[in-house]
């Protein structure tokens, strides 16, 4: 089994309320200094045939028409 | 025999329940036994400080189908249908983790319904948090009102009804109550007894894990070697997806008669479902931990039948029909196991395939633990603390803006908005558009109302006739809608009942509400008790809420709270008598004290049927009782729902010897603001209910007399302070 | 006319949509894992939590037995509305442009919305006249109407816009107010707000119901 | 500025509903041999002074009662 990380993003120029909502709440924290937030999901999984996992990732994990995604391979020692 | 006493004592059971315990077992009890006892004879699980009390309360009724003692209370509604309905707390886990809290108090209140056969139809909340300019008030709201949505929504029931309280005492100990409503055919519904011996015990839904073993750690911690980080007890999580699929499953099972009975897995998990069934039919049962699916292979015996991961349902199904059992469950893609065995011992024996790890008796286990005595004693005055955030000597107009402002006033929008209140196409009327939620039941031809109410603050002041005001709130905003009481279920959420003065407001408070109940002639079908809601700086308010189901026959008549015409007379029906004491006002002046004045239960039953058959038969056009704020805020609240002022002179009040400031702001039972034809309002008197006819509907702003005092209001301002709340969680956030 | 209204695990609106459509006409439930639409003269794929939408809503629905085969029912020109999930659900299939994603306030939210039909012709609409207004509520977290700017000239174009929201009541942040589209065929209609919910004055309107009579009139 | 990639998951024995739901979907969607699907969050930013992440991640990426987080530096080629 490969284990694996998918990451899955907002495509670029696409409104991220998530990552705005965390700019906005900064301040009252008292951080300053933090930019350019994105929110996304991280999907993280075994497989036995990792092969497939591009075609998973376009089919079921990330819609192409809003999200990016990107596969680590775990294993070796990334 | 030291760590012995030790751990016990760790678990929560005194010595001399330990001792008990041991008589009964005629032995000391193992690990597994001990977590079985410590959690079936926790307060939370015995009630052993309110039980006695608790039999106070009137349970009987010619409409009630089941009363306390099933999974929820059910009431007839005719035509061979019942409304099943609980209210109950998620207190403590919500104020650790609201969001999480919160969901899984809405699955637990939701299992406990469907688990008699009613399809949930609504859910109501109940919440109450310290101030809202602390930061961790507005988390712990932002939480809860989030996690009801997420499971509510997504399960497809709809959040009808609630409200929100703001009080310093639940700074550190909020308040998260759930109720839910259900419907059911009689003839398909079930009781939780096990019966039959040989019958096999199955267990349905999600897998077990280490949710929630409370205090039962401590034999984690004994027995798996401390510092174990992974396996430490752990927060439950709800899962609403697998809930959907539990809930249809068992109610497509009992519509096919394939199950003897069904019971919910709540606190203490397997343990109390499988004992409380046992002891309510009178039988044993057999549990294998080997069989039970786990989330975590390495899962202790006594984890697994104390785990309360949620999304579970116990069934007692007849040999023959297991196989269809486990087809109905597999086509709903939910779990099902055969754990066990219903058997002639009287005793819940825990096994692990072949070895015996656990042997109790039954009786012991369930109704063995002892029950307490309070010792109440009245406590010396207000023994919370008062802070003035508004100047005595502010002009009318302030005040009126103050209050609506008040985050325990201004309207609940941000929240319920929140909320899918539609789902199901039975809402007649969604939240803040009448007093109660009405919800209409074609398959009885008629409708049902639906409210929950209880002020802490009023409770405080006066236990007894702030319990008795609670229910009459209720009441009272069902006769707004024309919906006549069927019953009421109830949560008692107190600080520690082993404090004097906390046992004397525990003891007052289920007095006014049997005493309540008893007078209005409805009778308690259901609740639940939560003790020990206490923060550093001392109890909570006490916190009975009121869950009630009334029935009205035409849901097309209800009228809503907002005025509707322009140029319709505005009058006061019902025997208000408006006081400061315990007020709103008095709360924002910082002069809160004890005492409040006794409120006269049949009188304002009497203003109620008189409502609910005007209401019934169409002769008025808005109704909306007058609660928080008094007088001048129920006025705001029926001019800024319909965008219409109003003129009124409170004068009737004032010649009877009202201060202007109490026939503007006091509070009390009683009260109801109606709008419509002058002549209609007037000949409702005529059942001798007192009727006064205040002013009339119209003009932009609200412009209120009372004696030396007037005030002048725009609409667009006193809209602006009513609409405050959103603004004052999120800007802050 | 006979309407089919498929259910999938943990979906919640579908006796709604049940009713809704039986209000037009018969209508029967449509199991996720069937495949036989046989006899269907229109199609609904409710709103809802389809399999907890817990990675996407509509993400895991669209790869049901039953969604394959309402993709053949679509092709072959049939009649199918998506309603709020089920929007989301035919956006994943491909069978209507763009994607929902989470509301700007990023909170839930239910109330009941003003649209404006916006002049697509469908089975759905077809009795209603563009520039009418219809109360109907919305409720959802993940209503958000997107698509790349060059996409949306293109439906705006081709007059496969079926509902706005009306000026100052866009619930979600949806681009250009689109609160409803259909395919370039203009027998697929996708919509957030909740027209099944809005079939009964008892219950606050009977706007919704005109989508449904709009199919069997057409049907008929 | 320092790019900075935070990895949110569901706490070890923690329930994970999503991980569940998709794992479950996944052979009728024609993917055999996935096993220990985990569903998280990753939120990806630049902050002046990476020293203050963890508390960061403590008080607002992270609820630290349920979720265990990993913070990844994206400058120095990982
Ligand atoms: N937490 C809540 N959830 C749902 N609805 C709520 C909540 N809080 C308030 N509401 C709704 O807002 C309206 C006004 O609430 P409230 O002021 O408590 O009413 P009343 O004074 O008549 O008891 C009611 O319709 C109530 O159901
Ligand atoms: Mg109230």
């Amino acid at each position: 089994m490969a284990k694996v990380r998918v990451l899955i993003r907002p495509k670029g120029g696409i409104l991220d309320p998530q990552g705005k909502a965390v700019e906005r709440a900064l301040p009252a924290l008292g951080f300053e200094g933090i930019e350019r937030v994105r929110v996304g999901r991280m999907v993280e999984l075994e497989a036995e045939d990792p092969e497939r996992l591009p075609e998973l990732c376009e089919k079921l994990l990330a819609n192409p028409l809003i999200e990016d995604f990107e596969i680590e391979n775990l294993d070796d020692g990334a | 025999m030291t760590v012995e006493v030790s751990r016990h004592r760790e678990l929560g059971l005194t010595d001399a329940e330990y001792e008990l315990v041991v008589e009964k077992l005629s032995r000391e009890p193992n690990g597994v036994e001990l977590a079985m006892f410590s959690l079936l004879w926790s307060e939370h699980c015995a009630y052993k400080h309110s039980r006695k009390l608790l039999r106070r309360l009137p349970t009987e009724g010619e409409r009630v189908v089941m009363g306390p003692g099933e999974n929820a209370g059910a009431v007839d509604v005719g035509n061979g249908h019942a409304v099943a309905f609980k209210v109950e707390s998620h207190n403590h886990p919500s104020a650790v983790e609201p969001f999480q809290g919160a969901a899984t108090g809405v699955g637990g209140i939701l299992r406990d319904v469907f688990a008699l056969g009613a399809r949930p139809i609504a859910i109501l909340d109940s919440l109450r948090f310290g101030e809202l300019d602390s930061e961790r008030s507005r988390f712990l709201l932002d939480g809860a009102v989030r996690g009801i949505g997420h499971y509510g929504n997504s399960i497809g029931v709809p959040t009808v009804g609630g409200e929100i309280y703001f009080e310093a005492p639940y700074e550190h100990n909020c308040l998260v109550n759930a109720m839910c409503v259900g419907l059911a055919r009689q003839e398909a519904m079930v009781r939780a007894a096990a019966a039959g011996v040989g019958n096999a015990v199955v267990l349905m839904g999600a897998s077990t894990g280490r949710d929630g073993i409370g205090g039962a750690s401590v034999l984690a911690s004994a027995e798996l070697g401390d510092g174990d980080e992974a396996k430490r007890p752990t927060v439950q999580i709800g899962d609403p997806f697998e809930e959907s699929k539990l809930l249809e499953c068992c109610l497509e099972l009992l519509e096919k008669g394939l199950l003897v009975s069904l019971q919910d897995l709540g606190a203490a998990g397997l343990t109390s479902s499988a004992g409380e069934m046992a002891s309510a039919g009178g039988v044993g049962i057999d549990l294998d931990v080997a069989r039970v699916p786990l989330r975590e292979a390495d899962m202790e015996p006594f984890e697994i039948i104390v785990s309360e991961s949620q999304e579970r349902m116990l069934g007692v199904v007849e040999p023959a029909k297991v196989p269809e059992v486990l087809a109905v469950c597999e086509r709903w893609q939910t779990g099902a196991a055969e754990i066990g065995v219903v058997t002639g011992s009287g005793r819940v024996r825990v096994l692990r395939g072949a070895e015996v790890v656990g042997d109790v008796p039954v009786e012991a286990l369930v109704d063995g633990c002892p029950l307490y005595d309070l010792s109440p004693a009245e406590p010396n005055g207000w023994i919370y603390g008062n802070r003035a955030t508004l100047d005595s000597a502010a002009p009318a107009e302030e005040t009126l803006l103050a209050l609506l402002s008040s985050p325990s006033i201004a309207s609940k929008r941000w929240a319920f908005e929140q909320y899918d209140s539609v789902v199901g196409s039975r809402t007649v009327r969604r939240p803040e558009s009448a007093d109660a939620a009405v919800l209409a039941i074609p398959e009885a031809g008629n409708a049902i109302a639906v409210s929950i109410d209880g002020n802490g603050r009023r409770v405080a002041c006066d236990p007894y006739a702030g319990t008795v005001e609670a229910v009459l709130e209720c009441v009272q905003n069902l006769a707004c809608v024309g919906g006549e009481p069927l019953g009421l279920t109830n949560c008692l959420n107190f600080g520690n009942p082993e404090k004097p003065a906390t046992a004397w407001q525990l003891e007052r408070a289920v007095s006014g509400l049997a005493d309540a109940c008893e007078a209005l002639g409805v009778p308690v079908v259901s609740g639940n008790v939560s003790l020990y809601n206490e923060g550093p700086d001392g109890p909570i308010y006490p916190t009975p809420v009121v869950g009630m189901v009334g029935e009205l026959p035409e849901p097309g008549r209800v009228t809503g709270s907002s005025f509707a015409h322009e140029g319709d007379a505005v009058a006061l029906l019902g025997p208000f008598a408006p006081s400061l004491a315990g007020s709103e006002l008095a709360k924002l002046r910082g002069v809160l004290g004890a005492g409040l004045p006794s409120p006269d239960v049949s009188a304002v039953a009497e203003a109620c049927a008189t409502l609910r058959d005007a209401v019934r038969a169409g002769r008025i056009a808005s109704a909306h009782d007058v609660s928080d704020g008094g007088l001048a805020c129920a006025l705001a609240e029926g001019a800024i729902g319909a965008g219409l002022g109003c003129r009124v002179d409170l004068a009737p009040l004032v010649e009877r010897g009202c201060s202007a400031e109490e026939a503007l702001f006091g509070e009390g039972p009683g009260g109801f603001l109606i709008s419509g034809d002058r002549a209609a309002l007037e000949s409702l008197a005529a059942d001798g209910v007192e009727v006064l006819v205040l002013g009339e509907v119209g003009n932009g702003s609200l412009d209120i007399t009372a004696g030396e005092q007037a005030l002048v209001v725009p609409l667009a301002a006193a809209r602006t302070a009513w609409h405050s709340l959103a603004g004052r969680v999120e800007g802050a956030a | 006319m006979l309407w089919g209204v498929v259910q999938f695990p943990g979906s919640c609106d579908e006796r709604d949509a049940l009713h809704a459509c039986g209000q037009a006409g018969e209508a029967r439930l449509l199991w996720h894992e069937e495949r036989d639409l046989g006899g269907l003269d229109a199609v609904v794929v409710p709103g809802g939590f389809s399999y907890g939408d817990y990675l996407r809503a509509g993400a895991i629905a669209r790869f049901s037995p039953a969604m394959e085969a309402v993709a053949d029912f679509a092709a072959a020109g049939g009649p199918v509305l998506g309603i709020c999930n089920g929007f989301q659900v035919l956006c994943e299939a491909g069978l209507l442009p763009g994607a929902l994603l989470l509301n700007e306030e990023l909170r839930f939210v239910c109330r009941q919305a003003e649209l404006v039909a916006a002049g697509a012709e469908s089975p759905f609409t077809a009795g209603i006249e563009p520039g009418e207004r219809l109360s109907i509520p919305v409720k959802h977290g993940e209503g958000r109407y997107f698509a790349p700017p060059e996409m949306l000239d293109r439906i705006e174009a081709n007059d496969q816009v079926a509902f706005r929201y009306a000026p100052g009541h866009n619930p979600n942040g949806s681009a250009r107010d689109i609160a409803g589209v259909v395919n370039e065929a203009g027998n697929v209609l996708g919509l957030m707000p909740h027209p099944e919910h809005a079939v009964e004055a008892l219950t606050g309107s009977v706007d919704g119901l005109r989508l449904f009579e709009g199919v069997s009139r057409v049907a008929a």
